[in-house]
């Protein structure tokens, strides 16, 4: 039989870290962050259930965590699955785009966003593309200024004659 | 009185915590300057030594204790640099950290099983899984959903109560329960200590006696799983398999058909 | 060319024998093929060629197309007569002759200077192609080595010695003395 | 405070660490010299005589290289990738044993096992924990390097390695419930009491295992994760100097893993019949401790051997033909293996061990035959065939 003062420590670590893991899961907007919070609350129980099976001295405890990581396993491929699905509909992965699955008589959440003043992004230089443009045998001679781009533009306005091959 | 005083200092320590932690949870850009970092991640770790502190020292040697405190400090240090990141990819490597650290934390209860099946069940299937689908989703830096939280003060709020109750009635049953038993308040004790004969009761009602002394842990774990658990254990096989299936399916449907249905 | 052209020969490709489906001798006749070439190069059947030590050895050196060299005739002068067909006929554009009025009386002119960048150079042999009078020539010579760039552009007088040190093993393909670049 | 406790684990450590970076370097020498032979050439001979100096030479350039980030790489992942993925494969070695036990020397209470951490209980499954963290390293610096050959190269290779992990597990369930331990000490030491090596009574297990452990160590004919030809170099295309080396290193390591792990549980360790029989722990003499560990360092270096051998044989497999002989063939494999040998455990008894070793040829036979009979005898639709439709 168990260490009354061990015991008590491991289970407030698993407190502190499902207390954690709900903050997390209230408060971030990102849906696999949330995923992830969800699972940290898990572990805080996980922990929970070997500290008393420790203390108990009996083996409960630990085959309810291996369950756990069982259940785990399902859960994270099943909502893996759904979060690429979301993804796909949306291309973001913000859960308040979701927000008409609510009920009808329940007001919308409105997120207060603060202008972000987000880096600018870096500008690589842009670089004459080389190669010749098919069907037309090839760029002028010094026409360095002109990308392939600007030059599949000019063909599309003004059509080139292709000569048969 | 000493009821009050001390659910009131569990209150404090975790006010605390709950403070630090409010001022680490990503703010966007313009309000989450460093100050507010720095005195966030202060005010965690203070509250995090007082815990710490009360902490029962009662372990069978210093090693273990040391080792205890370091992983423990690591996986509460770890979760809060999660939920405060930035970066989901950050965000899942800190929960990695928390899972290794777990997994020691469990090696140290000697549960050894569980250790090497969180590792790779947890950090080397799932979360690299998690990898993948961040990486894909999100290949340059941070989205403005990432830099904002939402409505970190009322959740942290909600997490310093669920705190306190937790931890302020381990604290206060754990100082109970040191006490003799005539001044103890009225179920004030945390351990339902099974008597001898209860145990003894327990194991004869079982089908034939599966835990053998002279066995190791894996094989004592893997009888009482497959003895006393079987139909538990189809159970799960069974779910694994569905929620298999399952997630091939969702995948696998067209968005577009979707859309148009 | 249609895929029902009567011409084309259709070649089956060789049915898997029944231990052949299982993989099984296909994986062994690999490992065996293998292992064979191990235990050659063990026992020291290598073609490994142990280079500043040993020379390697070529099938046949007049051919080879190394180090460019100028030949001399037999009165031991150049025998260029700067009709620049090889700084024409160069793909690399690396050789860059300077020709003036010949001293002797056999031909017209001869060059002041003849200059190749042996950087440049592709080694395509289409200098020694085009010169009427076999005056330029690639050698054998293969380990071509220097410390600077200019160091690797082969003035006159060091084709020239490039002759000199390989005329014993490699002889002029064509014979005879005198520039015939007038008229023959 | 220094007692045997804390001694002998240090110094166990700080041997087998340093046997185990030595012998990368040496095997990476090894390997080149091979190499050279299947290819009829000399291989590196220069440095020191018979080239025996090349990896200090290889070594010091790439100590001296230049270190470069690339612009935009996420810096402190970067530098750590390298970090996670040498760390977990040195850490697998905490639990393999490199021979058998030791009389007293110096002192010290005997006999000493050879493994680093003795008597954890799950030692097999360790290896395989600790070994599948090393796929951080993969991802993170594919990821990391802000280069998208490097991206997609890791996430090539992470999938590869999460995919092998299954198998791999998959197949070594038969020889542990033969052993009935995790432990590999005991694995070793029923191979030695029956004289049966698992590998005849595991023959299927023993194939899924080695061609799912060549998969793990991202050797050829599975290299993915590198294949030069295709792919730049894979993850880590963005890393030069030391941090390159260290993600060779860990390669190689993972290959020394695998090598151990197929010697202790299937070729029985360091049991050799009537060389190196079965003794009690506490028997075993100097000499009989040494010839021990020489047998299993041999057997190791014989199968380290087969990996150079294999790779110069084989042409390397396509990542979708990579991917369908992991979830197409190797699991179902290891299922059926698993499924004989719990169905032989249960019905045979526990020394019947002839008995089982028919039950798993038998097995393998079966599954040679179905094979046979569902491969194309053309292997591929001929273009003859293709020009008809």
């Amino acid at each position: 039989m168990g260490n009354l003062p061990l015991l008590n420590n491991y289970l407030s670590v698993g407190a502190i870290l499902f207390t954690l893991g709900l903050i997390g899961f209230l408060s971030r907007r990102n849906l696999i962050v949330m995923f992830l919070c969800a699972e940290l609350m898990l572990q805080g129980v996980s922990l929970t259930l070997v500290g008393f099976s420790t203390f108990h001295g009996s083996w409960g405890g630990q085959v309810f965590t291996i369950f756990s990581l069982a259940l785990a396993g399902a859960e994270a491929a099943v909502a893996l699955a759904l979060i690429v699905v979301l993804f796909r509909r949306n291309e973001t992965l913000d859960i308040s785009l979701w927000q008409d699955l609510r009920e009808a008589d329940q007001p919308p959440v409105l997120d207060e966003f603060e202008a972000d003043q987000l880096e600018p992004e870096t500008v690589y230089p842009e670089l004459t593309r080389s190669g010749v443009l098919p069907g037309q045998g090839g760029l002028p001679p010094h026409h360095n200024h002109r990308t392939i781009d600007e030059a599949i533009e000019e063909q599309r306005h003004e059509p080139v004659e292709v000569p048969h091959a | 009185m000493g009821e009050f005083e001390l659910t009131l200092s569990s209150l404090i320590v975790v006010v605390l915590g709950g403070l630090g932690v409010y001022l680490l949870l990503p703010r966007g850009t313009n309000s989450s300057d460093r100050a507010a970092r720095i005195v966030g991640s202060l005010l965690a770790t203070i509250s995090l030594v007082l815990i710490a502190s009360n902490f029962g020292d009662v372990l069978p040697n210093k090693t273990n204790e040391l080792t205890f405190y370091l992983l423990a400090a690591v996986s509460i240090i770890s979760a809060v640099l999660m939920i405060a990141s930035h970066n989901p990819v950050i965000s899942a490597l800190w929960f990695a950290l928390v899972l290794l650290s777990n997994s020691g934390l469990y090696l140290l209860q000697g549960a050894e099983f569980l250790s090497a099946a969180t590792i790779i069940i947890y950090a080397g299937a799932i979360i690299v899984t998690f990898l993948f689908v961040i990486m894909l989703a999100q290949p340059n830096g941070a989205a403005p959903y990432d830099l904002h939280s939402r409505e970190p003060l009322l959740s942290c709020t909600a997490g310093v109560i669920l705190a306190w109750t937790l931890l302020g009635t381990l604290h206060y049953a754990c100082t109970e329960e040191s006490k003799p038993l005539s001044q103890r308040h009225a179920g004030a004790s945390m351990a339902a200590l099974p008597s001898p004969a209860l145990v003894a009761k327990s194991l004869e009602a079982q089908p034939e006696s599966i835990i053998r002394a002279d066995k190791g842990h894996v094989d004592n774990l893997g009888r009482t799983l497959f003895l006393e658990h079987y139909v538990a254990v189809e159970v799960v096989g069974m779910l694994l398999l569905v929620a298999v299936v399952g997630a091939v399916l969702i995948v696998n449907r067209d968005p577009a058909k979707l859309t148009a249905a | 060319m249609q895929a029902n052209d009567p011409n084309i020969q259709w070649v089956e490709e060789p049915q898997l024998g029944w231990t052949g489906r299982m993989y099984l001798t296909p994986i062994i006749d690999g490992l065996t093929i293998t292992l064979n070439h191990f235990f050659k190069a063990a026992r020291g059947d290598t073609f490994t060629v142990q280079f500043p030590e040993e020379r390697p050895k070529f099938g046949n050196p007049l051919i080879y197309r190394g180090v460019h060299r100028l030949n001399k005739d037999d009165e031991g002068r150049v025998k260029c007569v700067a009709c620049f067909m090889c700084a024409t006929a160069c793909p690399a554009h690396c050789i860059d002759i300077v020709g003036t009025q010949a001293p002797w009386e056999d031909r017209e002119k001869y060059p002041q200077s003849f200059v190749i960048d042996e950087l440049r150079c592709i080694f395509c042999g289409m200098c020694e192609e085009a010169c009427p009078v076999d005056a330029i020539e690639l050698t054998s010579m293969f380990d071509l080595t220097g410390a600077s760039r200019e160091e690797m552009i082969f003035d006159k007088e060091k084709l020239l010695s490039v002759f000199d040190q390989t005329i014993a093993a490699e002889p002029m393909k064509s014979k005879g003395g005198h520039a015939t670049g007038k008229g023959a | 405070m220094f007692s045997q406790d804390w001694i002998e684990p240090l110094i166990k450590m700080a041997v087998v660490i340093g046997a185990i970076q030595g012998a990368v370097a040496y095997l990476v020498l090894a390997e080149r010299r091979a190499a050279a032979f299947f290819q009829d050439r000399v291989g590196p001979n220069r440095v020191g005589p018979f080239g025996l100096l090349q990896p200090i030479a290889d070594g010091l350039k790439f100590i001296l290289k230049e270190e470069l980030i690339p612009s935009g790489a996420h810096k402190p992942i970067f530098l750590l990738a390298p970090v996670m993925i040498l760390a977990s494969a040195t850490l697998a070695f905490a639990t393999v044993p490199v021979g058998y036990y030791f009389p007293a020397i110096l002192g010290l209470k005997a006999p000493i096992a050879m493994t680093i951490a003795p008597g954890m209980d799950i030692g097999l499954l360790f290896v395989l924990a600790v070994s599948s963290l090393g796929v951080y390293g993969v991802i993170l610096g594919g990821w990391a390097s802000n280069s998208k050959y490097s991206f997609l190269g890791g996430l090539r290779s992470s999938a590869q390695l999460v995919s092998y992990e299954l198998p791999l597990g998959l197949s070594l369930i038969g020889a542990i419930l033969l052993s009935g331990s995790l432990r590999m000490e005991t694995i070793m030491d029923a191979q030695a009491t029956s004289g049966w090596w698992w590998v005849m009574l595991q023959p299927l297990g023993f194939a899924v295992f080695l061609i799912s452990g060549f998969a793990e160590a991202a050797r050829l004919p599975f290299d993915l994760p590198e294949c030069e030809q295709e792919l730049v170099a894979g993850y880590h295309t963005e890393y030069t100097a030391m941090k390159f080396g260290m993600f060779a290193m860990a390669e190689y390591m993972h290959m020394i893993t695998v090598a151990f792990l197929a010697v202790i549980i299937y070729f029985g360790g360091w049991h050799l019949w009537y060389v190196a029989p079965y003794v009690e722990a506490d028997q075993v003499t100097l000499i009989g401790a040494l010839l021990r560990i020489g047998i299993l360092q041999g057997k190791v270096l014989v199968l380290v051997f087969f990996f150079m051998w294999v790779r110069w044989s084989f042409p390397r497999f396509r990542y979708d033909q990579l991917m369908s002989i992991g979830w197409k063939i190797m699991i179902p494999l290891g299922l059926v293996n698993l499924l004989a040998s719990a169905i032989s455990q249960e019905f045979l008894a526990q020394d019947a061990y002839l008995a089982k070793a028919v039950v798993s040829w038998a097995v393998l036979a079966a599954c040679f035959v179905y094979g046979m009979l569902n491969v194309n005898p053309q292997g591929a639709p001929s273009q003859h065939a293709l020009a008809k439709v």
